[in-house]
């Protein structure tokens, strides 16, 4: 894949959420949605279930609970990923019964851990076919996927651990501000966003507000509007995590999930009423 | 282990386990925290005796002063409170990989006689596992590279299991010289801190070794609650009680009556 | 090389420039002074010049005049590096006068790219052996040096370039502020300094001055005091380069120095006036 | 290459071959400038014809906006103008290297025939040359990455060499096919601009040929500025002299009377 072929040239459009899912999310995409803890791109994902994309390729480091309801809304039939869970809280259990009891259908898995998955981001951000971590030595996940191998250091001998890049059809990440031109800026924990929208042949971003003028902030990242495909204001669109200084992680929701989850009636129902 | 004055009052098995976790980061730097128990420990070690300690976790944030544990390894108030905040590939690369965090801290669902971690699948089958669980994280990295490593977890015999089912993170492998073998530079596991005492790889061959019981606990206890034979240290302590000033704090920051 | 022997546990020790020179400068060391135009340590070069240290090898991706006067001074035996000019001016004489000439000795060289150089940082930050782009690709470079190798991609068999990890043994980087535990702020250009002090063994920081409290800025980049060796305050001790936010870049030095750098007379009265 | 309005009045070669490397600017998204030459006629192509022009400089600073044409790569104004400012490291890996800047703008002490740049030393050996030049900074990467390299510099046999001495950056390699065969994924030298006038390399051959004069500048100067044998496009054009606007520009960009 070269990057270079897909990224980079007009500036940014902005849309509507609906107009962005619609345009740059096809059945049968590899579709990143990035957001480490804090800034998931949470009303991107429901737009997804909505929009009823089916055969997707879900790559995320922390799939969370808008993973698990895009794989019980069964939009999913692959993950590639290194940590499921609902944090603090437990399991993902429409993950669960896709992977223990293959409802709503089977789901493979490509797993790595959170090193192998960000070296992969940054292989793909950086143009290169793979990245090499010390990683993965002597763990039981090397058996489960050809996408971790040993590399040897032409200098020194030592073996290290190659992993592919990923270069998603698709990144979504939310942030906090986009200007009229289309210049993200995003701040507070930025975690792999940057180099998942680098990585991606399109990107998406939704954000709490356009504004006129991105003051520069500390901690501040900003995507300049020519990598970016899409931008569309979403105010509220990271809930129930977090957008730092807009609002504040909904730890109770992460908590009511649980319920909801661990029932696949009552999940449906959920489903029904997004 | 020597704890401070002790409280006088009731603990839970729990608070125990915490405030022994917390004690063991003593003298420390920095430490690599994961979610959960190793949070609340972590947290706790920096309002008792280390409050210099350097919270690091994997979302980004170095130095955090979080006035309660977070519930996600990546809430807003650690990236308001900590000293700088990275990109998390350049926390895995550039602080966690060289070495550069002297204790990784985590927790398991499963640990076997050698302190390997799986927090993977429960079963036989990676494929059609019995119990799927949320997968590596950080972990395998973590227990790589890290100085040294804590784990800490509640004890019974379906999470000290004689091997685990799936080795999601490198403890002491299939024992002495695993870890040279591998290239793994950090020494590993050295305490295991459970809610009924503190287990340690035994030098000679690296299997884990009770050597302290908490309050009230027995040695059969200890052993039943163990999926192998466990070994007992000759020099086999008691861990001293949480003090009232540990207690006190260990609630406080849990947002807990004291 | 193992970063964690040597790196990170102390807080930095707050040191004055000669002291600092005195315990972490040694003879034979390997040493980079980083700064990409901003914040260059000149002060510390030249206090190199005055402890009159012998036999270094010297580390930088622009070597600009202060190597110039190390290298004109004798302290030098090898340079490490990717474009040594004297930027917007010319050429560096007492540089080209070693190489050209060997006076006032010979200067070992190994030259790379800045993409390789800068690689060469992040896999020695990263505790790897090596680093893989795509580089250098049909130049006259790799003939010139054992430390640009052909590396295949274990996933696509496409070739690519690595090159070895560069761990000095001392980096020493000049920062706007300090706070009294050590921990070290800069913004503007960072360039490579935060890699140059995590690959280091040992690390100096010169700083515009040492305050209470680091209040963030943007684009802000923070070192904390557990990875730095020393910190010396020295106002102006980027000058005739530039310090963001304190003083500006003071061109007509540069310009001035061509004169003096052009001949070796010119050149040892200005070293014994240092 | 057709230009706006002449100016009627004078102006230097030097002016009229910035004039026309910003005109070549015309259309582009993102132009990754060099030092010298490169800098100043990417500022001017910002204040005439693209204003929109993102400047990437090798320091970090994507999309600056200086006022005037810094001297070094990394003055102040850079970053404090900048859209953003990013690690070196990042610069190059995650900016440069996938392809992301379409226009790559150099300069040279050396090209040859097939507009291969060196810019490391003068003289038959590396290790004893007769000059020394600075070096490759980030020229090679430019050369191999961006999607088109324009390269400026003055005419003269001197610096058009049949072969450069040191291949600091490659052109076309040795002809048709190099590029390829070398992995280099963009189409390097598209353009070589020049006081004298403009080559590019023939579609077939890969040589440098040139392909517009500058207005008073003859064929016969051109090839005797040439150290080879010159071809010259069947389609010869005129470049447009600077137009008034351009030059009031450029004057103004340099600090000079206008």
């Amino acid at each position: 894949m070269n990057v270079s072929e897909g990224v980079g040239w007009a500036l940014a459009e902005l849309m509507t959420l609906p107009e962005a899912v619609a345009a740059l999310v096809h059945d049968g995409d590899t579709v990143a949605l990035e957001g480490f803890t804090h800034l998931i791109p949470v009303a991107a994902g429901h737009e997804i279930i909505r929009q009823r994309r089916r055969g997707l390729t879900l790559v995320r480091m922390t799939p969370d609970i808008v993973y698990d309801q895009l794989i019980g809304a069964g939009c999913a039939t692959k993950l590639i990923f290194s940590w499921g869970g609902n944090p603090g809280v437990g399991s993902l259990h429409r993950f669960r019964d896709a992977v223990e009891r293959q409802w709503p259908g089977p789901l493979e898995l490509e797993e790595h851990s959170h090193a192998g998955m960000a070296n992969r981001y940054v292989a793909g951000a950086s143009g290169l076919p793979f990245a090499v971590l010390r990683g993965y030595r002597g763990t039981d996940l090397p058996a489960q996927t050809d996408t971790i191998k040993p590399i040897e250091c032409p200098f020194t001998g030592e073996v290290l651990t190659a992993v592919p890049a990923l270069n998603p059809d698709v990144a979504i990440v939310h942030a906090q501000r986009a200007d009229r031109r289309g210049n993200v800026q995003l701040w507070g924990i930025t975690g792999v966003q940057k180099e998942a929208v680098l990585a991606a042949s399109r990107s998406l971003v939704t954000v709490e507000e356009v504004v006129d003028e991105l003051d520069p902030r500390p901690g501040g990242v900003v995507l300049p509007s020519w990598v970016v495909t899409a931008v569309a204001e979403v105010p509220g669109g990271a809930r129930p995590s977090y957008a730092q200084g807009y609002y504040d992680r909904d730890n109770d929701h992460y908590r009511a999930w649980d319920a909801i989850s661990r029932d696949r009636a009552a999940f449906t129902a959920w489903l029904d009423a997004l | 282990m020597t704890g401070p004055e002790p409280s006088g009052g009731r603990f839970s098995a729990d608070e125990m386990m915490t405030v022994a976790a917390a004690r063991a980061l003593q003298g420390h730097t920095a430490c690599f925290v994961g979610i959960g128990l190793p949070s609340v420990a972590a947290n706790l070690a920096r309002r008792t005796g280390n409050p210099g300690l350097v919270l690091v976790y994997e979302s980004g944030t170095i130095g955090a002063r979080p006035t309660r544990p977070p519930l996600s390894i990546g809430d807003g108030e650690l990236a308001e409170t900590a000293d700088t905040v990275v990109s998390v590939p350049e926390m895995f690369n550039y602080w966690l990989q060289p070495g550069r965090i002297d204790v990784g801290f985590l927790g398991a669902a499963q640990i076997d006689e050698f302190a390997n971690i799986n927090t993977t699948v429960v079963g036989d089958s990676y494929r059609e596992p019995k119990v799927r669980l949320p997968g590596a994280g950080g972990a395998p990295e973590i227990a790589a590279s890290c100085r040294e490593v804590f784990v800490v977890l509640r004890h019974g015999p379906r999470a000290f299991v004689p091997r685990v089912d799936f080795r999601t993170s490198v403890g002491h492998g299939d024992g002495p010289g695993s870890r040279e073998r591998l290239g793994l530079r950090g020494r590993g596991p050295v305490l295991v801190i459970t809610d009924l005492g503190i287990l340690s790889p035994d030098p000679r061959t690296c299997a884990l070794t009770l050597t302290h019981l908490h309050e009230g606990v027995t040695v059969e206890q200890a052993r039943a609650a163990t999926g192998w034979d466990l070994a007992v240290s000759p020099g086999l302590g008691r861990t001293a009680p949480p003090s009232t000033v540990e207690l006190a704090e260990l609630r406080a920051l849990l947002g807990e009556d004291s």
